[in-house]
């Protein structure tokens, strides 16, 4: 038994060279196993690929997002080859890129028209490991009904930090708090964390991969954060909590927080049947920043091939199927995600569909980040332990910060050697 | 000094319907005296020794220990002590420690109780053993061990609940002998449950015979043999049994177990009503006969080295005859039973109550 | 001297007894063999798959490393909080219950049954039930805490470290006791009625009876109570997946060496070092394991 | 507490502990039925809301029409069952020669086999998954079965020696010399003789493999999904689903909270006849 | 037709250094023959009884029935049937089912397993009680069932184990009786293990007393007692147990228990060393002495009902008295033992074996 035979082998094809498409005529069977976000595949966009381009999808599998990383890590560990594409998104890209388990694609295999953030979340390293399904990033929802009730204007947007902080406090009464987040779990942490480092105008890395996680917006960023739950007691405790988004759309369309920022599924959730949001209550607008304007966090996901696929090439093609214009209308008007091409984006019609896209729009004039790498579950992780000791007041943003960057550096070191 | 006194005592176990386990007891035990009870399984002995000791409450009526009524006394308030059927040692003590637990629980101190235990342990043998756990004893040992726990607390009263009966044969004729110098040398009150008749009959100065919860006959172990006050106690009394039958009168003193030529005569009581006839098998004789004047044919014939048991079939009822020696008798072979010797015990047959005086 | 003679009937035993115990032996042996020597061997290698350049043979480097890893001990205290509450309290609270249960009194059958609930409930549902419970949001423990004026805002039991520990432990508790309170209950009831009554006669009262007579007495039990808790708390995992969303937060109070293992493996990808730290593991409940023998064992009787 | 005394009298003190107990065991479960069975609002608001005719099976209809789920609880049950069916043949098989004949090495076998239950299931879930698809069982129901089998027969093994060691040797002596072969005595005496204790073990064996989440959500794909991951994913990162999760709780505990309250009285016995001997 | 013939049968257990459980038994028991082993725990009955049912393999010599070695076959092949001393019922089964398991076993046609369930239930009174499960019955019951059991099956050989050991005194008795009345019926060869000796003089044609793994005599029950081979017999068989002494040389055919004034005379033995005494309680007499002739005082007197045991102490040596009736004794009281009647059994005093021919 020798567990290190079969990864040379893993690591002697992940070398090979980036996936070039191929002229001729590709025929095959395809397995994927996505995630569970997205049920159009399912629904009707599967046989149009099937039509288009006579590839047979012979098993598409949609497991539990929380369950796909076991999954896997164990499919990769054992040079599995049972799938040939796999849901992907920013630290998975990086992680399983890294580990060489991705087909590394060629730029000429890339469409042209795709949105920074989007093509970010399924690269890393300046090498492209697969391709986006659809673009996702935080924008602000707030609930209109709670702001004329405060006293503010329901239609205008705090546009910036102290403004939305004075919102958030006028909206916190008995029953509810002004704003509510989700960093119960590690990655809840590192997104919110991040997320209040890019509105304080910070870089999470230098150049050269070096973290800087105590930087001086990091701390910024961080206090107030502290500061929206302890001093302004603007804040949802249970936010320290919630470990999901969904929880976080929960909250918001039954009218027990006044501010989130969410992904843009938040609009489906606050405009459903048993809302007590409507369209007409939510806001949407851009978050507001504190020393930029505003600038958000990525969420994108994509599609990446297995290195160990026998059909790469109609693989591929999936790839390619998903990121179309044909796809992406569909997640966009159906299922309320962003487009990831500029094309589409820029498409009169998609605005129509989806109001929120509008403020995506504009959005894409400011920073919107990641930062998926390789260590992404180490330093959720990690963080996430300071994060939640600033955020109950036991050590100080900056002590919090001084920390993680110390246990940080190694890690990074370790993979970036 | 240690007197128990019965009176009317009786006990209901908690249940609806429940009948009495035992009713009307009433008896004296008198200081220093060996006390046996006696009787089938289930007939209450325990129960009547529970209560004496505290472990169940009494239903009805009083006891009285050197004339303090003590129903309502905790047991360890009682000045007893008791050897129980299984033992009851405690398995995760020493035996040692199983001797000294009683004491150290009185507060005794150290050195009484070392001396007591030392002391109680030599008188039953069980120096050598007192480092080891019960479940590394025999059952004779282990009978012991209880017996010196018992003693060691010196109580005014001693209660056994059949402490024989989970050794065997050899090791319990051996162990009722000791138990019986023990008795003589400590002096305790001794109260003695058993279903043993040979037991009771052999340890008792005095033996409560009881039945289904009441008190047949109490004795001592002469009167009981000699003078059983009801069938009962004639049938659960003597080894072999009593032969025990219903007679018809047939003629002024004698009585004929009907539909056989068998007549025994000689009986003091008058009646014409049917009465149950009781002969003792080591009374009676039998000898071989022709086939006209036989009382019945021998079905069994079991020596038994210095007796042999011989089973006769009268009529169908199978009358046993204890004989000495070796018999030489056939199964099969008509006979002749021997009564001439025999007490007559004679009961009525629907009381079951003694109708003879003593004689 | 004497012809060792085998039977018929010797012969068809022997055969017998290799036929019959050899498919599950064999089928134990198929599954846990290879996997187990896998392991092993996984555990003398520095592995990260994200690294796979670095991967090399290190002997018993990882063990080294793990002595010196800060996140492992934090983790093995952890580790030991949890099994001191879950070990000592789950075997007193086991013990507790089945000497109350072992008076007799009217539905004490049914509520012997109802022993069995917990356990019957799997661990995974058993995460989700107290996690409806225990919400920040929107747990019963709140509304009732409120109501009855213990606290005036929510406590966010999930939230913090200590009380989402607490909360990890009283799940656990939940869980288990019942179990082994049957099993207590078993043990009590196989001591003689007549050693408590001798006791009695000795005068000794109910505490003294408990202390000196039924504990005692329970030894073997409660030494396999001991072994069984010590074995499920260090080996504990799916209700800490469930209750925590897999993360063992918050700030890794829930994060057990087992649920480290399971981090490091799983998502750090740094599987060579996450078989060391399975068969630390294994071998720290085999070590426990030895202690509870060693400590309440069957010492030779003199 | 030895019930010598007071047999039927509890006193207050206890009665109290008596309640707080059947309280502190049904409760959270009836909670979470609760839960399964209210709308969430009604929950979620200040204060609950329990009116009567809220109560909605809904969700139970919702969950029990999902086809996902049935085929989660149909490859559970199927699982499971085998499981436990291989794990009581295989392992009462073995018992019966560990119980019976006593051979050099038999206790360490025992011993060897409880090691077993030291190891994490974390390490073995890899070279496990490797195993399986070697030899093409994986996500395949055959696959699970096998894996729970190795897990679940040392503690089946080990339950059942002590059970079997309970049965007293003549009763087998009197069957061979009434003709029966060793096989016919562990089939015709023995395993009915040892009913409460094989009933016991049977159901803890399935109730092992009915509740394994780890193995089943790292060696399964959709083909065999089981019951607990499917419940699991209701608190999905895009998912979560209180009502749902609940719902599924409560009925992938259902099955085996009927079958240990139908069988109550065996596994009762059955603990109480191993325990004595541990 | 059964007859079986052990020769210099032994038997080791597995295990290192183990010694022989049973070593050179020889002994043939004839057919139709009722045989009892006999000796304390542990002698090596059951071993003995397992190797000719073929539970337990042999280890030397032969074991042949009918003529036929039989070691290397299997049980049920042996023609025999087997009643144990906790009866082994199939405790799931019915009675009925019970005794018709060992039928199914041998593929009997469905209506003659009826009619022989029927049967054997009739003889032993167990028709009401064929539904019944072994728990519900009571001790004599089941034993009762054991026996249907064994006689279903019309073996020609039935071996029991103790079979009435797990029964009290009074039922014990009882069945005893039934036991040798259906051996008589059924006349199959059997062998029959206990350690009580009244149970074996009362039951069998012939004995084999054993000891620690060997035969120490095989004769008939009036063998067994008057002519005791060795010490060992003669102190295991009699009740109560044969008083058995060393006693020196004094003078032409007597002998005295040294240190004290008993004088044993009318010894047919020589000898100038000393040698081994033995004389049956029920033998001997006692009556009061002044202390100047006394042999020694009383210790216990335990009145039996027909009879009175009297132990007297002889010079530290517990001699015991068996006397018909109530004796007028007291504790303590000097007294002579009267030895005229008793048959004097003289035995080697380190070999053990008898001295004296039969007289
Ligand atoms: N704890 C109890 N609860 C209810 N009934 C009982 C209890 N103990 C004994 N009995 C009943 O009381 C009656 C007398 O029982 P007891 O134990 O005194 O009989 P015993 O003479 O000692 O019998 P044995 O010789 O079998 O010990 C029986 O009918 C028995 O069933
Ligand atoms: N299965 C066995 N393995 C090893 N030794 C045994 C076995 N069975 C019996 N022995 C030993 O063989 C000797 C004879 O045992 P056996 O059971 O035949 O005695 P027994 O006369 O039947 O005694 P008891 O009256 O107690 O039943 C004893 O020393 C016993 O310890
Ligand atoms: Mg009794
Ligand atoms: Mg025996």
């Amino acid at each position: 038994v020798s567990p290190t035979a079969g990864d040379s082998e893993a690591s002697g094809s992940a070398a090979s060279s980036p996936l070039k498409p191929d002229s001729g005529d590709v025929t095959g069977e395809l397995t994927i196993l996505d995630d569970n976000t997205n049920l159009v595949f399912q629904d009707g966009l599967i046989d149009v690929f099937q039509e288009q381009t006579g590839i047979t999808v012979k098993t598409y599998e949609m497991g539990n997002f929380n369950d796909l990383h076991d999954r896997f890590a164990t499919l990769f560990a054992a040079q599995d080859s049972s799938f040939d594409i796999i849901m992907t998104w920013a630290g998975w890209s990086a992680e399983f890129g890294k580990a060489g388990w991705l087909q590394e694609l060629d730029s000429s295999a890339l469409p042209s028209d795709l949105i920074r953030p989007a093509l970010d979340a399924v690269s890393w390293d300046s090498k492209v490991y697969g391709m986006p399904k659809f673009a996702s990033v935080q924008t602000m929802f707030w609930n209109k009904e709670h702001f004329s009730a405060a006293g503010l204007d329901p239609d205008t947007v705090p546009e910036n930090w102290d403004d939305f902080v004075a919102a958030a406090k006028a909206c916190t009464t008995a029953d509810h708090y002004g704003y509510c987040c989700d960093m119960g779990n590690p990655a809840g942490a590192y997104q919110n964390y991040l997320r209040a480092l890019l509105l304080a105008g910070g870089e999470l890395y230098d150049a050269d991969w070096n973290p800087q996680l105590n930087s001086e917006a990091g701390i910024e960023g961080l206090t107030k954060m502290v500061e929206l739950l302890n001093l302004h007691k603007a804040m949802d405790p249970a936010s320290l909590q919630i470990t999901n988004a969904s929880d976080l759309n929960d909250v918001f369309a039954q009218g027990n927080t006044s501010i989130v920022f969410n992904w843009p599924f938040q609009w489906a959730a606050a405009t459903k049947d048993g809302a007590k949001t409507t369209a007409a209550t939510t806001g949407n607008g851009l978050i507001p920043g504190i020393n930029v304007r505003s600038a958000s966090i990525d969420g994108s996901e994509g599609y990446a091939i297995n290195v160990n696929s026998p059909n790469k090439q109609a693989a591929l093609k999936w790839l390619q199927f998903a990121s179309s214009a044909t796809a992406q209308a569909q997640i966009v008007g159906q299922e309320g995600w962003f487009p990831v091409s500029q094309t589409t984006l820029d498409d009169p019609a998609t605005a129509e569909a989806l109001p929120v896209v509008t403020t995506y729009k504009q959005s894409t004039d400011y920073v919107t980040k990641r930062y998926g790498t390789p260590w992404s579950s180490e330093l959720d992780q990690l963080l996430s332990v300071q994060v939640n000791q600033a955020m109950n007041q036991q050590i100080t943003p900056e002590e919090a910060l001084n920390n993680a960057q110390e246990e940080l550096k190694p890690i990074v070191e370790r993979y970036m050697a | 000094m240690a007197e128990i006194k019965l009176t009317n005592v009786g006990k209901k176990y908690p249940g609806k319907n429940a009948d009495y386990a035992v009713q009307g007891i009433s008896y004296t035990v008198l200081d220093k005296q060996f006390v046996s009870l006696l009787g089938p399984s289930g007939c209450g002995k325990s129960t009547t020794l529970n209560m004496i000791a505290g472990l169940e409450s009494v239903t009805e009526g009083t006891i009285e220990i050197d004339g303090v009524r003590v129903e309502s006394l905790e047991p360890h308030k009682r000045d007893l002590a008791f050897v129980f059927q299984d033992y009851a040692l405690y398995p995760h003590l020493s035996v040692y420690d199983n001797i000294a637990f009683g004491l150290r629980m009185r507060k005794m101190p150290k050195k009484e109780i070392d001396a007591r235990v030392k002391e109680s342990a030599e008188k039953l043998e069980l120096l050598p053993l007192l480092a080891k756990k019960p479940r590394a004893l025999s059952g004779g040992q282990r009978q012991r061990v209880a017996l010196a726990r018992a003693i060691a607390r010196r109580p005014g009263v001693l209660l056994f609940d059949e402490p024989l009966s989970n050794l065997d044969a050899l090791l319990r004729e051996k162990t009722r002998s000791e138990l019986r110098i023990l008795h003589n040398d400590i002096g305790a009150t001794s109260i003695y449950v058993t279903h043993d008749q040979e037991e009771a009959m052999s340890l008792s100065d005095k033996i409560a015979v009881m039945s289904r919860g009441h008190l047949e006959q109490y004795g001592s172990p002469d009167e009981i043999y000699n003078t059983p006050a009801t069938e009962f106690v004639a049938g659960f009394v003597g080894k072999p049994r009593m032969n025990l039958f219903t007679a018809v009168p047939a003629g002024p003193g004698a009585f004929t177990l009907e539909g056989s030529p068998f007549v025994v005569d000689g009986v003091s009581v008058r009646s014409d009503q049917p009465v149950r006839i009781g002969l003792r098998p080591s009374e009676c004789g039998v000898r071989p006969a022709g086939s006209d004047d036989a009382d019945g044919t021998v079905v069994v014939v079991e020596p038994l080295g210095s007796h042999t048991d011989v089973i006769v079939d009268i009529a169908g009822y199978h009358f046993v005859v204890r004989v000495t020696g070796f018999a030489d008798l056939q199964v099969g072979q008509p006979v002749r039973v021997v009564t001439a010797g025999a007490v007559r015990h004679v009961f009525d047959a629907t009381t079951g109550l003694r109708l003879n005086a003593d004689d | 001297m004497t012809r060792a003679r085998v039977s018929v009937g010797e012969r068809q035993d022997r055969r017998f007894a290799i036929a019959a115990s050899a498919p599950a032996v064999l089928t134990i042996c198929a599954l846990f063999i290879y996997p187990m020597v896998y392991a092993v061997v996984l555990s003398l290698y520095h592995l990260n798959d994200k690294l796979p350049a670095q991967t090399r043979f290190v002997g018993l480097g990882n063990y080294a490393q793990l002595l010196g890893d800060q996140d492992f001990i934090h983790a093995l205290g952890r580790t030991a909080t949890f099994c001191v509450f879950t070990v000592f309290g789950g075997v007193a609270l086991a013990i507790g219950i089945a000497v109350l249960l072992n008076v007799k009194f009217r539905g004490r059958t049914i509520t012997r049954v109802l022993l069995l609930v917990p356990w019957a409930v799997p661990p995974v549902v058993n995460g989700i039930m107290w996690k409806l419970i225990f919400d920040g949001s929107y747990g019963v423990a709140n509304e009732v805490l409120m109501a009855v004026g213990l606290t005036d805002t929510r406590i966010q039991w999930l939230a913090t470290p200590k009380l989402a520990l607490a909360v990890l432990i009283f799940a656990e508790l939940w869980k288990l006791t019942p179990f082994l309170a049957l099993m207590a209950l078993a043990s009590i009831q196989s001591i003689p009625s007549n050693v408590y009554r001798a006791a009695m006669i000795d005068g000794a009262n109910a505490w003294q009876r408990f202390w000196r007579v039924t504990l005692p007495n329970m030894r073997g039990t409660v030494m396999f109570l001991l072994i069984v808790q010590s074995m499920w708390s260090i080996k504990v995992f799916d209700s800490i997946y469930v209750l925590t969303g897999g993360t063992g937060g918050p700030a890794e109070a829930t994060t057990t060496i087992n649920f480290l293992a399971y981090l490091t493996t799983f998502s750090y990808l740094d599987r060579g070092y996450g078989a060391a730290m399975s068969i630390a593991i294994m071998v720290i409940v085999c070590l426990v394991a030895v202690f509870w023998v060693l400590l309440l064992g069957r010492r030779k009787d003199a | 507490m030895d019930g010598i005394h007071k047999n039927h009298a509890l006193t207050v003190v206890q009665r109290v502990l008596v309640v707080l107990l059947v309280i502190y065991l049904i409760l959270p479960f009836a909670w979470m039925v609760v839960y399964s069975i209210y709308p969430s609002q009604n929950l979620r608001s200040t204060p609950m809301d329990f009116s009567l005719s809220d109560i909605t099976l809904s969700s139970y209809v919702s969950l029990l029409g999902d086809q996902s789920f049935i085929v989660a609880m149909r490859n559970s049950l199927i699982i499971a069952l085998s499981t436990t069916v291989i794990c009581m043949i295989l392992g009462s098989l073995c018992a019966y020669v560990l119980a019976r004949f006593r051979f050099k090495g038999s206790q360490t076998l025992l011993l060897a086999m409880m090691t077993v239950q030291a190891i994490p299931a974390i390490v073995l879930a890899v070279p496990l998954f490797v195993l399986l698809r070697g030899v093409g069982l994986f996500d395949t129901q055959l696959g699970l079965i096998l894996t729970y089998t190795a897990f679940i027969l040392p503690l089946v093994i080990w339950m059942m020696v002590s059970f079997f060691e309970s049965i007293p040797v003549n009763l087998e002596k009197a069957a061979r010399i009434d003709g029966c072969s060793r096989l016919d005595i562990l089939r015709k005496v023995v395993i009915p003789l040892s009913g409460p204790g094989f009933a016991a073990t049977a159901i803890f064996a399935f109730i092992t493999a009915w509740s394994d989440f780890f193995l089943a959500k790292v060696l399964t794909g959709t083909n065999t999904l089981t019951l607990p991951v499917k419940t699991a994913s209701f608190q999905g990162l895009f998912a979560m689903d209180y009502t749902s999760a609940a719902t599924a709780g409560v009925i992938t505990a259902l099955p085996v909270l009927i079958l240990a309250l139908v069988a109550q009285r065996w596994i009762v016995q059955g603990i109480t006849e191993g325990a004595v001997k541990g």
